[in-house]
């Protein structure tokens, strides 16, 4: 998160010029399509993709903007298969809804990178790299669990703000959450869903603070409405529990690594994706394979491990915020 | 003031507005097509036209509402275009519109003082408004209105007493009056006139417009006669003129004006019956009976609940206790009683009755549209048929039934009303005051189409504010004086001085809330 | 007075006479009449989509050189509005009868998560539309008796119903997106009879039966009766309060249709659906010339304030811009639209309608 | 006809006497009048309030046998009331002269984001204050001129603003979420005074504001006028356009306030926030008794509506219900709250109103 956006995008430029992949190969035209940005990871996600496709010589980048909803998007993607690109990159607004149009593209003969939002139908995409939504919720709860158990509270106060609470990814985060901390026989005492926006990540943290007077430890799904809840936390002045973020933004890092707030964790689920979604879009595009692995193509599916960034570890990520 | 109220003196004043060759066309028509008009001070001077002749659009021009297209207007001796209503009012010249032109849920006082508020840096000055406000009520007569009191909860005699009210409280001139007693019962009438004398006393110019031409004799001093935007008579004394002069001047034929005759109506069985029908705090224990063919008519004061024992004979309200039947059928529901053949003018045509916007044959067919319809698929071309015969039969003006009924004068709109229940092949027909801002020409139509109606065996049962329509238009008169049917008899065996006495008795608009 | 025997003497009685217009000429009339004065009253919307198509040929010249893509592009901007287009016309009839639905959306969201059910599923093609269809008129029918019998406001009574039957949705769906399965649904929306799609069909459909019903049955003179004066309507006889009910019914009726045609679209549906399709539906009825006070519009109109929106959308993603800029722009042509479309109406009404009255 | 010598024969043109009520009685009532009345009115409202607190004790009687938690409750729901009550106030006046605006969260997010951009950061707290009001009220003029004298619905005028200013905000923002770098504004949500925490004092200074300006002065009652009945307003010689521009920029003027409040409750401000404040603002302000076609409605029933909204939010809160269960409990707690609201107003119509006249 950042006042002056394009600043900071996490690009591979690999300078040491040690991978062959790197030499300029046949060009190659990535369309790509993902949600209106109206939030910072969205917007990190397009930033790093286009930055990223600047990056190679041999790359026309062509984006459509996806609109409100699933049907928009359709409609844009619509637009894009008639311009035959070599491969399509997708963030859909929503996996299952756009699964047709994946489908539509592979028919067409476009192979199609799902960026984050799985479709149901294997035949729909060529490549799937994903976020690992239920390890987040995993990483969140051990981390949570193991602090809690260190300090020896029996009975735990542990607060959630998700953030849309209709969205897949929300319920498959909390899962993960849910599931971690029933290793440790604790569970969730109140649940604020915001809409990941500052303001409204404000509103439910400052309702889930008044509901539970006493509180632990708290997760919050989503670093940029993590900006409300702190806002929120202080203005409540509590400061007996500890709170873990989500996504890793670089304002997230930058406070474990003050540590002077009750944030003290946050569990990563990186836009760099989009990033890597192009390269290997790139070497789909070229036919070439990832060299350090043996396989002459591309493998089908990636996905990225959710870290736990401490202030032990935060110093590493601090370039990979967004 | 202390001047006894007796025969207003000969306009002796001098000129004070003078209008020459004044045009105003809206698109496509010529409202005002060379007006001249000359209104001296301290003389009541009466504007005559039929529907649609001009009366309002010309006032209109003198409040600033409309601007003249062509011609010149010299008010207090200089050239007058007021750009603004507000101008209009600060040269002195206030006016009381035709359509009431209060806002509901202001009180008395913030209407009466609306667009001119007493105030200081914004703030209202509520005290002294409230004062004035009491002042110029009790000096209409009315003191017992409260200047708090939402106009929401006036009853219309009421409303029109606020908007009188409001054009006392501009410091003016010349006051202009379009239709005020459209809505007022005959005392209010009276008190009307009362105050009207005391503002020419005082050398204030009135200038009066009314569809009532005996009203025009009782309070008029000269007259002017507008037809189809020109004036076609100008100050005419309003006592000498002969009814029918005035008559033939605005309509450019004779017309009797006066109730065409009735034949003896045959004894025949009751159609309606209406037995001891109440409604809490509005009517109690009304019984009556109307026959087939026959016309009966209620008096009373506005106010004492006609129009409520109306809509509840028809169903649009209901009764707390009482029975109507319509040829032997309970009627409880509005639809149970357009199936057996009743059919009601209601009291606000526009608000209650008409589709201003929709052609005027959709308007006619608004309570049988599904009878000429084939499985549920309109036939437009019947309709269309039908409404034109009606049309012709009502004399209706213009006969174009694919016009929008906003473009009609009163007194056809209400005819098209009339037309409705024509078409429904009705029995019985509620009218609530059906010639309310009618002009003369098509009032004496309308009484032509109600006596036609009878005569075909329609019964029908009328409420008028007009003691001398009820009279003259009614085999059989009751009487209601505070929701109560005081008295009932026939048209022939009573008379107006009678009705009156017996209307009267009580005041209205007492005990309103403070 | 007239002589009273020069008059047409009608049996008051009697049902009246049938015209003496020969039939040929009034069946002519039939289609013409309203259908040309909706095409007229629209000419300023017709314009608008005009200059969006010029534009669009001026910005993308060699896109719109290809007539196969241009006819295809057509089917795009046609299928894009068919779901809604299907619940504008619901919508507009309860503008014109005096109401508003916020609960579009919501309908849509609870149809198709309803529909698309595990169990549902299992009774196949049938059961899945009837559920939808069901769903969509039952919340109707709740929407209208609220209002016409609780007495709510329209806006606060269908507000209330967007919020809980969206929760439902959440309820009934877990929050999970449910994948269709059932292939014969999934395939309505790229099956193409004659080359025209099938959701265009159905919107052409439903824009017919919609015109048909406001102008040539008595319940679409209702409708107008019910929305232009609600006392007028009652004291001549019509059940204002049923009628009301209906309408909220065939609002809901709509989005059962539009749910269908979305899950067929999206293979799936979820709670989160149609989203803020109330807001885009209550626009394109406006802008297509239906009072929002109620007694007044037009089905052709609503359809072509669909299309003015499916068009800039179509627009917006051939040139790629981006999705504020497209916003921004959205803003300024909305307003245009109106302006352009106001000024035909009232030079039009000018030059017809105000002829003088006497 | 009556005797004329029996009514009161006032002189014509002298000033009428003095009332006989004494300069504190009427001083008393300059507070009590339209006061008391807006309670009363409102008695059914503040019944739902009661008895959603009844229920938060009857579920969670160990927070609300702490003294301390229930006061701090009541500064949270105030205090979570306090933008949209602001908003809620603007968007009453709105209402009650005849309009609607859609488009305040669209007007919060931008005058949020452009006063929080670095470079107006750089002018310091007062220059961020001053940015958002004029960007507020800037936009509502543009609103008020296009409804005024551009003649578009205001609907679709504000409907147009809203999308347009979401695009320019996101344009603006860069679709980041910018974060407040000044800590006096950041402060203003932490601060208390005398106990009562800033953002309540705001919303009560803004409420008896427009609580003043509705019933005190000329503008409220103008207001009022061109609602309820715009030709008697002409008439009366109010500009009624220029006074609907006013409308508007007042609106934004609210919309201004509030994103500072809201700025400083989330020390940032995104393109995103306020999301469908508008939908609330206007629910709030009918449930509170404002009529949706203008002319009537209350400053405090609005407020009232804005409470009830937000103690239903906290109620859902200290019992962790489920967003879907909030949903759908919500929608019945709308319908309930009208209902019961409805029903003191008319009983309460019956036993003062209709007694007769005569
Ligand atoms: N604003 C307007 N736009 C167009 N035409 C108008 C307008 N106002 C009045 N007219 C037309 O001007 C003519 C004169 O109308 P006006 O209201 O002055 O008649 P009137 O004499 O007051 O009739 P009534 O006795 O029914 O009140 C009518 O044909 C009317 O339709
Ligand atoms: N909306 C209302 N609210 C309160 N009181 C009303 C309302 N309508 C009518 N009333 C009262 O009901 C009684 C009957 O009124 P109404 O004016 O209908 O009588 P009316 O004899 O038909 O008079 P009019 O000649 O005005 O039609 C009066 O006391 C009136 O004040
Ligand atoms: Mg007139
Ligand atoms: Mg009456």
């Amino acid at each position: 998160t950042s006042n002056d956006p394009g600043e900071n995008t996490q690009i591979k430029t690999d300078a040491s010029g040690s991978n062959a992949n790197a030499a300029p190969g046949t060009k190659v035209i990535i369309g790509f399509s993902a949600p209106a940005a109206d939030h910072g990871w969205v917007a990190a996600i397009t930033n790093n993709a286009k930055a990223q496709a600047q990056a190679y010589p041999d790359v026309e980048f062509r984006s459509v903007e996806a609109g409100a909803d699933a049907a928009a998007q359709r409609a844009a993607l619509s637009t894009l298969i008639a311009q035959k690109p070599n491969v399509i990159v997708l963030l859909p607004h929503d996996g299952k809804e756009l699964n047709s149009a994946g489908l539509e593209a592979m028919k067409a003969g476009i192979p199609v990178i799902n960026l984050d939002r799985a479709f149901p139908d294997r035949g729909a995409y060529r490549l799937q790299i994903k976020g690992d939504n239920f390890g987040m919720g995993l990483a969140a709860g051990n981390y949570i669990g193991e602090q809690l158990k260190a300090k020896g509270v029996s009975n735990p106060q542990i607060g959630e703000i998700p953030g849309i609470d209709s969205l897949e990814l929300t319920q498959e985060r909390s899962a993960g959450f849910r599931e971690a901390l029933a290793t440790f026989g604790f569970k969730v005492a109140n649940r604020r869903p915001a809409e990941f926006t500052a303001d409204t990540g404000q509103r439910a943290a400052t309702e889930l603070l008044q509901a539970v007077p006493k509180m632990d430890a708290l997760w919050n799904h989503d670093d940029d409405q993590g900006i409300g809840v702190l806002a929120a936390v202080n203005q409540a002045g509590r400061k007996e529990f500890f709170m873990v973020g989500g996504a890793g933004s670089k304002a997230a890092i930058d406070a474990i690594i003050a540590d002077n707030s009750v944030l003290k964790a946050t569990v990563t689920y990186s836009p760099s994706m989009a990033s890597s979604a192009i390269s290997l879009a790139r070497l789909i595009g070229q036919n070439k394979g990832m060299t350090d692995l043996v396989e002459l193509q591309v493998p089908k599916e990636i996905t990225l491990a959710s870290e736990t960034i401490t202030k032990e570890n935060a110093a590493q990520y601090a370039k990979l915020g967004f | 003031m202390t001047t006894p109220v007796n025969q207003t003196p000969e306009p002796a004043g001098e000129v004070v507005l003078k209008l020459e060759g004044v045009v105003k066309t809206f698109p496509g028509v010529r409202a005002l097509d060379g007006v001249e008009l000359e209104v001296r001070a301290g003389e009541v001077h009466c504007l005559l036209g039929q529907n649609g002749a001009g009366k309002s659009t010309l006032i209109k021009v003198l409040a600033g509402v409309h601007h003249a297209d062509e011609g010149s207007v010299t008010w207090l001796g200089e050239s007058f275009a007021p750009a603004s209503p507000q101008a209009a009012m600060r040269a002195g010249i206030a006016t009381i519109y035709q359509e009431l032109d209060l806002v509901d849920d202001l009180s008395v006082a913030e209407n009466a003082f609306l667009g001119h508020e007493e105030s200081r840096g914004g703030f209202l000055r509520r005290r002294s408004t409230a004062q004035r406000t009491r002042g110029i009520l009790s000096r209409l007569g009315h003191a017992q209105i409260s200047p708090r009191s939402l106009v929401r909860s006036l009853p219309a005699a009421g409303k029109q007493i606020v908007s009188m009210a409001r054009a006392l409280s501009h410091d003016a001139r010349l006051i202009v009056m379009d239709e005020p007693s459209a809505v007022l019962a005959h005392d209010e009438v009276e008190n009307l006139f009362r105050i009207i004398r005391e503002l020419t006393a005082q050398g204030i110019a009135v200038i009066y417009i009314s569809h009532r031409l005996e009203e025009i004799r009782d309070i008029g001093d000269r007259v002017t006669v507008l037809k189809d935007g020109r004036t076609t008579a100008a100050n005419l004394p309003a006592r000498e003129t002969p009814t029918r002069e005035l008559v033939s001047r605005m309509t450019g034929r004779t017309i009797e004006y006066v109730f065409p005759p009735r034949v003896e109506p045959k004894v025949r069985e009751p159609l309606l019956v209406v037995d001891r029908l109440t409604r809490e705090g509005e009517f109690a224990d009304a019984s009556l009976t109307v026959g087939a063919g026959e016309i009966v008519g209620i008096a009373g004061l506005v106010g004492s609940g006609r129009s409520e024992l109306l809509e509840t004979i028809f169903g649009a309200r209901r009764a707390d206790s009482g029975t109507v039947t319509l040829n032997g059928k309970k009627i409880t529901t509005i639809g149970a009683a357009v199936k057996h053949g009743m059919g009601m003018a209601p009291e606000e045509r526009k608000s209650q009755a008409l589709l201003l916007d929709e052609p005027i044959y959709r308007n006619m067919t608004l309570a049988s549209f599904s009878g000429y319809a084939h499985g549920g698929f309109t036939d437009t071309g019947k309709e269309r048929t039908a409404a034109m015969q009606t049309a012709d039969l009502l004399e209706l003006r213009p006969r174009d039934v694919s016009r929008a009924v906003r473009t009609l004068s009163g007194g056809n709109q209400q005819k098209v009303v009339v037309g409705r229940w024509l078409l429904g092949g009705t029995k019985l027909l509620l009218l609530d005051e059906p010639t309310r801002g009618v002009d003369v020409g098509a009032r004496a139509e309308l009484y032509q189409v109600i006596h036609d109606l009878a005569a075909r065996g329609v019964g029908v049962l009328l409420v008028s504010s007009e003691v001398p329509e009820v009279l003259g238009l009614a085999d059989r008169v009751l009487v209601m004086r505070e929701g109560h049917l005081i008295h009932e008899a026939l048209a022939d065996k009573i008379d107006e001085a009678t009705v009156l006495d017996l209307v009267m008795a009580g005041s209205l608009m007492e005990g309103e809330p403070a | 007075m007239t002589d009273q025997s020069t008059k047409p003497s009608l049996p008051a009685q009697s049902p009246p006479v049938a015209p003496a217009v020969s039939k040929d000429k009034s069946r002519a009339n039939w289609l013409k009449g309203d259908g040309a004065e909706s095409l007229r009253r629209n000419l300023g919307l017709v314009g608008v989509l005009v200059i969006l198509v010029i534009i669009g040929i001026a910005t993308r010249p060699e896109l719109y050189g290809d007539a196969t893509w241009v006819k295809n592009n057509v089917f795009t901007i046609l299928t894009q509005a068919s779901a809604i287009g299907v619940v504008t016309v619901g919508m507009t009839f309860v503008i014109i009868g005096g109401g508003i639905d916020l609960s579009v959306g919501a309908i849509i969201a609870i149809a198709g998560v309803w529909s698309t059910t595990l169990s549902t599923q299992s009774y196949g093609t049938f059961g899945m539309i009837f559920t939808a269809i069901v769903v969509g008129v039952v919340v109707g029918l709740v929407n209208g008796a609220l209002i016409s019998y609780g007495r709510l406001v329209p806006f606060i009574a269908t507000l209330a119903m967007m919020v809980a039957a969206r929760g439902l949705a959440a309820q009934i769906s877990g929050k999970q997106t449910q994948v269709s399965a059932n292939s014969t649904i999934n395939s309505i929306a790229s099956t193409k009879i004659l080359g025209i799609p099938m959701l265009v069909i159905i919107l052409a459909v439903v824009v017919a039966a919609g015109w048909v019903l406001l102008n040539r049955t008595t319940f679409g003179r209702r409708t107008v009766a019910v929305g232009g004066n609600p006392e007028a309507a009652r004291l001549a006889g019509i059940n204002v309060r049923w009628h009301t009910v209906l309408l909220y019914a065939l609002s809901g009726l709509c989005c059962g249709i539009a749910a269908i045609m979305l899950t067929s679209q999206a293979t799936s549906a979820q709670a989160a659906m149609a989203n803020l399709y109330e807001l885009d539906a209550i626009a394109a009825a406006i802008i297509g010339g239906t009072l929002l006070s109620g007694g007044r519009g037009t089905i052709i109109g609503a359809l072509f304030g669909v299309l003015v929106f499916s068009t800039i959308t179509n627009l917006f993603a051939i040139n790629n811009l981006s999705t504020e800029v497209q916003n921004m722009v959205k803003g300024g042509i909305i307003v245009a639209a109106v302006l352009i479309q106001q000024f035909r109406y009232r030079s039009l009404t000018q030059l017809l309608g105000r002829k003088p009255t006497s």
